[in-house]
């Protein structure tokens, strides 16, 4: 039946074989395609998040790589605008584009192709064909500076960010504004790198951090933080006994800590792209596809989470008080704070 | 000199075919079908109309900061702060672009002029300290490129925006983009700067080859004593020489931030067209022509190889290893000059 | 904060920091000095982190705490191998050095990418478990003040970095190698007239280059990044070859350069400690380490002059 | 007899052209052998040859009888030849020892023992004479030490055959007097030389047997006992060669020149001229007589503006042009032959057309409103190169590929085609062969005869006295004598070189 047409429109011929050949009628057929940022498809991050969430919606709906599903890498910026062009053009449905940087890119295409569905991670977008996926970082960062605070014992933490920009200013106030509700008096050393990619300079301000007391490091720097993770594990490398730790962000960095039989990574904000984008992708096949909408993950519905995994440095009773936090958060008791200016409100009601 | 001419030509288009050629032995190597990546890198860079449109927007700086490497090179000096200098061209653009309030054939021009201007400057400080204190203009150009990266970046939060990540949209009346052209292309960022990169391309092959100006330059970048005593300001022509080649590499940013973008973001890490301008320079043999044409083959190559994971499967990292070989193969010219100069002899 | 310290926070991370750029900027010397530009050095450092990362993941299980010891020299190996594309191109082929060199660049960072997704499915690798970690210098740490200062929580490696580089200057100025390898980069053809075989020379440079400068790659990523992706190397050879230049092509000039970048590098990321600095808009901390260069270099370092005939091929009785 | 060194039917070709031809040369034991030839006519690829630099189309070279294939230099150095090169082979920033230990390093543990080193140069050069400083660097040193550091590389690899490529073009005349002092001294040590040399009198003084070649052919051998400085002219031009300069007395005419008590330092802030005075008038040639290094060049770099004056004041027809920039100096109406021909006379890298309009580029009919006419510079620099005789494949060859001699003449072309009121020639035959020297002597005394004021500026005492109206000796700075050439000699003048008052060597003088 499916001999007519070709590869690329066949999409997920194989198995099912109910609508072979009719990309263009729509619901039943649908495909979906990301374009990640300079970070890859395999950036251990959202990038990465975003594809395995792909890769599971396509694996549940019987479809394969390039049949159906797949995505397009970004080279630098430039590239951001062909990528969706060329996954337009190969008759995707929608299109994600992955991380704020696509923002611009989206916004352009979407209005060339009133007809496709969109779909942005981390940012909002305003049109009718757009759904904006955003995550209560700051939720969830707030969390992480509940444990962080729990988990101290100099009363000092350090946050280290990449880029000085609203969205990772929303991971520091929410951080702060955590850490400060457990503990108003703890001290919060912030410094940023400059950029996501230099470990060394991650590496130069992780020690000046450790060197300044603060026990838990929260990075948010992308690869800039492997000089994180490197700094705590070459300090507890040479004294074991001494604590210290690093929070990780997006996912689960439990592995970037492992040293010999410790683990220096406390917890980690995980960002649940992966879900994100699996939600979006069935609303969209389902003909439900939220365009125009601006969607927030977060701690209720499982888009934002802490990692467990350090069972020893993670103890129940920081879980116990993580979860606490957690419900008031949920029960809007607390409404976390996202900008430097909220923070500052939100210290002064402490 | 016909035989010569011919060699001229022949020499560049055998180094990129045996880079090619190397590329698909990589890619047998590896299990991939060269015939099918190669198609894909095809379709990508001149598959249709939108492709080649956005090749063409790719180009565009490319030929910019290949002109302002080359322009250094002819003149004996080395600006490896492309880089920086197309920043600060972006930058100023923007400011002029979100600022002024004008008619489109002031603001346009203007901006673009400011971009330039913004680049020169950054080029003129490398410049002086070699004049005058004749420090290095490697290390300098080096250097200014990181303070550009983080200046910007700090002047687009606090000063361009406020407190975002991206300035402002540009004013239409300062936009190089064209929906003539963009409909040409199916969407395609395409825009008017290619004309302005070409005729840049003019400019330097006029200057360089055609001026009085042009003959201080070069002769400053041969032999400063004998400049000195043929009467030229030796100081002023390296200031001027970096100046120019500034100014190249200032409206490379004008390109982006006019151009492609329409507004610029805090930024991570560099452009790279600074960089790539160096190969592209090298490329093209530090002449204007060459430059335009290896802009096209980098620009080609490089929108072309988004194409081929997706198409064929290829990494697209094998494109660079390709422009690699043909970067290395085109240095290495002698040796092609050479065996087709053992052939000929052969003939005989 | 009192001086002291300051210092002792501010030297320590200078070491770590200064140490790969000073391990590829006396590479760079090498192949300078014998005349052969080399702008490859950010690609030589890339197959270095490349090589270190990847032989240390495969053989932490077997070698131990040596791998990083061990794949160091493995990083030396390949990418002295390497090196050898731009001898070729430069010495052999009369290319044009600056553009062999730059083709090392892309074709470093072009390899390590692809080869390390076709070995591991993703476009980087995961973190080592065998990286450097830092001692406390037996005996010399106990020394008052300096002690703290420059031998506790030290790199051992950072030692060796300078330690190679009085080598360097020893075998550069005091051995027949060294006085041919400076006669060749400053007149080939006296080298040449005195039975000095220039070829051969330049080629050693080079590769000693190559393994330079994989060493200081590799070691940047076992101390710093710990894996390898298109960002572990993002302008540390550009950075070396500035020391190279900044040290006017001498061994101590060049590692004493890259010990300045080190130490503004380090003392602008803890400036921001510092309260006195704390309201300083933090841009200006991030571009004080590049402004200081250059105000050093137009204030007190100033003309430097590269070794004559460098970059250019040397062809046989040519005037 | 038995021969040293036989080089047999040699053959070398370049790109385009054969620069030997079939040419035999041979060398007996202690002799001391001339190559004679023009400019360009292939002396030193000849000998770059036997030294293993090049690799001979055809021929064969024997070393004591015995057939050796010269692959390279060392082949050449095992088999005791040495060679000194026309431009010296000397590492600039590198130490006298440093240079001539260089391949050839004594070391302990291997350490360069520079102290032995040293110690068995300053052995060797007391040993031949040869006065060197070990431990200067050669960037510091002058030309003649330059050399003997050259000539002590070759005896410390023990070379028993010297090759002397053009030796005596760079050196003063005391200089001269000291290295022929030293080849015999070598002769005597039962070694063997090859000299090249243009200048005659040095062959018929010194050497044993002279080899001639022309435009890359063996012409012949002669005895010098039983030849001639003529003979050997003409075998080497193909046609007879006037020596004595034919012209008529000057009539000076108005001052056009005037050099007022000028003080000048060189790039290391030492005063080299120190008040000098100097006048040069219209339709006369001045020559300045000097030992190197009191003071001419900083003189004529300050009076073209390369260099600035700290005191004193320089007067081109009447208006002072004192430290205007070299464009304004030019301007003012000043052509200079620069003595360094390749560091400030030529842009190698420029076609020779485009460097006959290094001065005049800018204005018209070369450019107009900056844009370059290239039809104009090239017509122009084909009628000069006709004119003045550049031997070049055409106007569009890099001028790095020319021959000295040509190089020269093309500069020359330059500075005298702008009709300058004064002209400053620096050295102007300096390597030249003989019948190029003639040329241009001609050609200055023509610009003479035009009314041009001519400051000639040599170390060649024959030159200044052959060619000038007037002799204004120099001394540390300053003019302590003015003579006529048909009142003085060249040991009168040698003994004002080295500072004796007029009165001492009775020259009495009252041209003013
Ligand atoms: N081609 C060159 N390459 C490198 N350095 C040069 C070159 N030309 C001149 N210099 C350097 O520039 C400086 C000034 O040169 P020079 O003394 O020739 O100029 P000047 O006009 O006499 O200067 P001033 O009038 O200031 O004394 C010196 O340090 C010199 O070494
Ligand atoms: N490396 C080379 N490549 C091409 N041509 C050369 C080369 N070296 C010399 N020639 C040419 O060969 C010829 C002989 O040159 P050579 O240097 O041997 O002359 P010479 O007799 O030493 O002259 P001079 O008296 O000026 O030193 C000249 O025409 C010269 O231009
Ligand atoms: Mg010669
Ligand atoms: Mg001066």
């Amino acid at each position: 039946a499916c001999g007519g047409s070709d590869e690329k429109s066949s999409g997920n011929s194989e198995g099912e074989g109910s609508s072979e050949g009719s990309s263009e009628e729509g619901s039943s057929d649908y495909t979906v395609g990301m374009v990640t940022d300079e970070g890859g498809v395999d950036d251990k991050s959202f990038n990465q998040s975003a594809w395995e969430g792909l890769q599971a919606w396509g694996e549940e709906h019987d479809l394969s790589k390039a049949h159906g599903f797949d995505y397009a890498q970004s080279e630098d910026e430039s590239d951001y605008l062909p990528n969706m062009t060329r996954l337009v053009r190969n008759d995707y449905d929608l299109v994600f584009g992955i991380g704020f940087l696509l923002e611009d890119a989206i916004a352009e295409i979407a209005e060339q192709n009133p007809d496709n569905d969109f779909a942005i991670v981390d940012t909002v977008v305003e049109a009718p064909n757009v759904a904006s996926i955003t995550f209560a970082e700051h939720e969830g960062s707030f969390l992480t500076g509940v444990a962080a605070a729990m988990k101290t014992n100099t009363d000092k933490l350090g946050f280290i960010g990449g880029v000085d920009s609203a969205l990772i200013n929303k991971f520091e106030s929410g951080f702060v504004a955590g850490a400060k509700s457990v503990n108003p008096d703890i001290v919060i050393d912030i410094q940023y790198v400059g950029n996501f990619s230099s470990a060394a300079d991650g590496k130069l301000i992780a020690t000046r951090m450790y060197n300044d007391g603060a026990d838990v490091i929260y990075h948010s720097a992308g690869a800039a933080g492997n000089g994180v993770f490197a700094q705590a594990k070459d300090l507890k490398q040479k004294d074991p006994e001494r604590e210290i730790y690093v929070i990780g962000v997006d996912r689960d960095q439990y592995e970037e800590g492992a040293i010999g039989d410790h683990n220096v990574t406390l917890t980690s904000m995980v960002k649940r792209v992966d879900t994100s984008v699996i939600e979006v992708s069935n609303q969209g096949l389902n003909g439900e596809f939220p365009g125009g909408e601006v969607l927030v993950f977060g701690l209720e519905d499982e888009g934002i989470g802490i990692a467990e995994t350090n069972e020893e440095a993670y103890t129940e009773e920081i879980a116990t008080a993580v979860n606490e936090w957690k419900e008031k958060i949920i029960n809007g008791d607390v409404t976390v704070p996202q900008t430097h200016d909220e923070l500052k409100a939100f210290e002064e009601e402490l | 000199m016909t035989s010569n001419k011919m060699f001229n030509i022949l020499v560049p288009v055998i180094s990129v075919l045996i880079g090619l050629l190397s590329g698909a032995v990589i890619m047998l190597g590896f299990g991939y079908n060269p015939i099918e990546g190669y198609a894909a890198l095809w379709e990508g860079a001149f598959g249709d109309m939108y492709f080649v449109g956005e090749t063409v927007r790719q180009v565009t700086p490319y030929i910019l900061t290949g002109l302002a490497v080359a322009f250094a090179f002819r003149t004996g000096l080395f600006n490896i702060g492309a880089e920086g200098q197309v920043i600060v061209g972006w930058l100023a653009a923007i400011w002029v672009g979100i600022t002024f309030d004008l008619p489109m054939y002031i603001h346009l021009p203007f901006a673009v002029i400011v971009a330039a201007l913004a680049g020169a400057i950054w080029g003129f400080i490398p410049g002086l300290l070699k004049a005058r204190l004749g420090v290095h203009e490697v290390i300098v150009t080096i250097m200014l490129n990181y303070v550009a990266l983080y200046s910007s970046n700090a002047l687009i939060r606090s000063v361009l925006s406020d407190n975002q990540d991206k300035t402002d949209k540009i004013a239409a009346t300062a936009s190089l983009s064209s929906e003539w052209l963009q409909n040409l292309t199916f969407f395609s960022r395409m825009h008017y700067g290619i004309l302005i990169a070409v005729f840049a391309a003019i400019i330097m092959w006029f200057l360089i080859e055609r001026t009085s100006i042009g003959y201080e330059l070069k002769s400053v970048g041969y032999n400063q004593h004998a400049s000195k005593y043929a009467g030229m300001n030796v100081q002023r022509n390296i200031i001027l020489a970096m100046v120019i080649s500034g100014a190249f590499a200032g409206l490379a940013g004008a390109m982006e931030g006019l151009g492609t973008y329409g507004n610029m973001s805090v930024s991570s890490g560099f452009t790279n067209l600074g960089f790539d301008g160096i190969a592209v320079a090298l490329l093209g043999a530090n002449t204007a022509i060459g430059v335009i044409l290896a802009a096209f083959l980098f620009g080609a190559l490089k929108v072309g190889a988004l194409n081929m994971p997706t198409e064929a499967g290829v990494p697209n990292e094998l494109v660079d290893i390709i422009i690699a070989l043909i970067i290395f193969f085109v240095a290495s010219s002698y040796i092609i000059r050479w065996v087709l100069l053992r052939l000929k002899k052969g003939e005989k | 904060m009192g001086v002291i310290e300051l210092l002792a926070q501010v030297i320590p991370p200078a070491l770590f920091f200064s140490a790969p750029l000073i391990f590829t900027a006396l590479g760079g010397v090498f192949s300078e000095r014998s005349g052969v530009v080399n702008i490859g050095l950010e690609g030589l450092m890339v197959m270095g982190a490349f090589v270190g990362i990847v032989f240390n993941l495969t053989f932490a299980d077997v070698l131990g705490p040596w791998t990083p010891w061990v794949s160091i020299l493995v990083a030396m190996v390949v990418s002295a191998i390497f090196s050898v594309i731009h001898a070729v191109a430069a010495v052999s082929f009369r290319a044009d050095q600056v553009v062999s060199g730059v083709a090392i660049n892309f074709l470093a960072l072009g390899l390590g990418i692809f080869l390390t997704k076709q070995f591991y499915g993703k476009g980087q690798t995961d973190m080592v478990t065998q990286p450097f970690y830092t001692t406390d210098i037996w005996f010399l740490s106990d020394i008052p003040f300096l002690g703290p200062i420059f031998f506790e929580g030290i790199y051992v490696i950072s030692y060796i970095s300078i330690i190679l580089a009085l080598v360097c200057w020893y075998i550069m100025y005091k051995t027949p190698f060294g006085l041919r390898l400076r006669a060749v980069g400053e007149h080939p053809m006296a080298a040449d007239t005195n039975g000095i075989s220039v070829t051969k020379m330049r080629y050693v440079a080079v590769i000693i280059s190559g393994a330079f400068g994989g060493l200081g790659g590799s070691v940047f990523a076992l101390t710093i990044a710990l894996n390898f992706s298109h960002a572990t190397i993002v302008g540390q050879g550009f950075m070396a070859l500035a020391a190279v230049i900044f040290g006017k092509w001498h061994p101590l000039g060049a590692m004493g350069a890259a010990l300045f970048f080190g130490f503004a590098q380090s003392l602008s990321v803890i400036g921001a400690g510092i309260p006195l600095l704390a309201d300083v808009p933090q841009v200006f901390l991030l571009i004080a380490p590049y402004v200081l260069t250059i105000l050093a270099l137009a204030g007190f370092i100033g003309r430097s002059e590269a070794p004559r005939a460098n970059g250019e091929p040397y062809i046989k009785g040519s005037r | 007899m038995d021969y040293v060194v036989e080089m047999l039917n040699i053959r070398k070709e370049f790109p385009g052209i054969v620069a030997n031809d079939d040419i035999t040369i041979q060398l007996k034991k202690g002799e001391i052998h001339a190559l004679l030839g023009e400019n360009g006519a292939g002396k030193s690829t000849l000998m770059n040859v036997l030294f293993g630099l090049y690799h001979p189309e055809k021929g064969e070279i024997r070393v004591k009888g015995k057939p050796v294939n010269m692959t390279d230099p060392n082949v050449a150095n095992d088999h005791g030849i040495g060679m000194v090169h026309q431009h010296f082979m000397l590492v600039e920033p590198f130490t006298v020892t440093q240079n001539i230990i260089l391949g050839a390093e004594p070391t302990s543990m291997g350490k360069i023992d520079l102290r032995k080193a040293e110690k068995e140069v300053q052995e060797l050069s007391n040993k031949y004479g040869l006065k060197v400083d070990a431990r200067a660097k050669i960037q510091d040193i002058s030309v003649g030490m330059q050399q003997r550091v050259e000539i002590l590389k070759t005896l410390y690899r023990g070379a028993d055959v010297l090759i002397f490529d053009e030796p005596t073009a760079v050196l003063t005349p005391q200089e001269i007097i000291e290295l022929m002092q030293i080849m015999k001294s070598l002769i005597a040590e039962g070694k063997s030389i090859i000299l090249i040399t243009h200048k005659l009198k040095e062959i018929m003084q010194i050497c044993d047997r002279c080899t001639v070649i022309r435009k890359g052919k063996g012409i012949g051998t002669v005895d010098v006992a039983d030849s001639s400085v003529d003979e050997l002219a003409s075998l080497m031009v193909g046609r007879d060669v006037s020596f004595k300069t034919q012209k008529t007395p000057a009539q000076p005419k108005e001052t056009i020149l005037k050099v007022n008590n000028l003080h000048v330092k060189d790039s290391r802030k030492v005063e080299m001229v120190k008040g000098l005075n100097l006048e040069v008038r219209a339709g006369e040639i001045v020559g300045i007589a000097g030992v190197d290094g009191n003071g001419q060049s900083e003189l004529i770099e300050a009076i073209t503006g390369l260099k600035k004056a700290q005191k004193g004041s320089i007067e081109l027809n009447g208006k002072a042009i004192t430290n205007l920039s070299p464009r304004k100096v030019t301007e003012s109406g000043v052509g200079h032959i620069p003595q360094d021909r390749h560091k400030f006379g030529l842009v190698l890298d420029f076609p020779i057309g485009e460097n006959i309009v290094l001065q005049t580029y800018y204005k018209k009919p070369y450019s107009k409103y900056k844009v370059l006419n290239y039809k104009e510079i090239y017509d122009k620099a084909e009628k000069l190169i006709k004119e003045y005789d550049v031997r070049t494949p055409s106007v569009y060859t890099k001028a790095r590929a020319l021959s000295g001699g040509n190089q020269q003449k093309a500069i020359i072309s330059r500075e005298v085609d702008r009709s300058p009121d004064l002209l400053i020639a620096a050295q102007p035959t300096r390597g030249l062969d003989v019948g190029a020297i003639e040329f241009i002597h001609q050609k200055l005394i023509e610009e003479r005869d035009k009314g041009r004021a001519i400051l000639l500026v040599s170390f060649e005492l024959d030159e200044i006295l052959d060619v000038s109206d007037r002799i204004a000796v120099v001394f540390d700075g300053e003019i302590v004598a003015n003579v006529k050439p048909e009142e003085t000699n060249e040991q009168k003048l040698g003994l004002l070189m080295a500072g004796s008052s007029e009165e001492k060597v009775g020259v009495v003088n009252d041209l003013e």
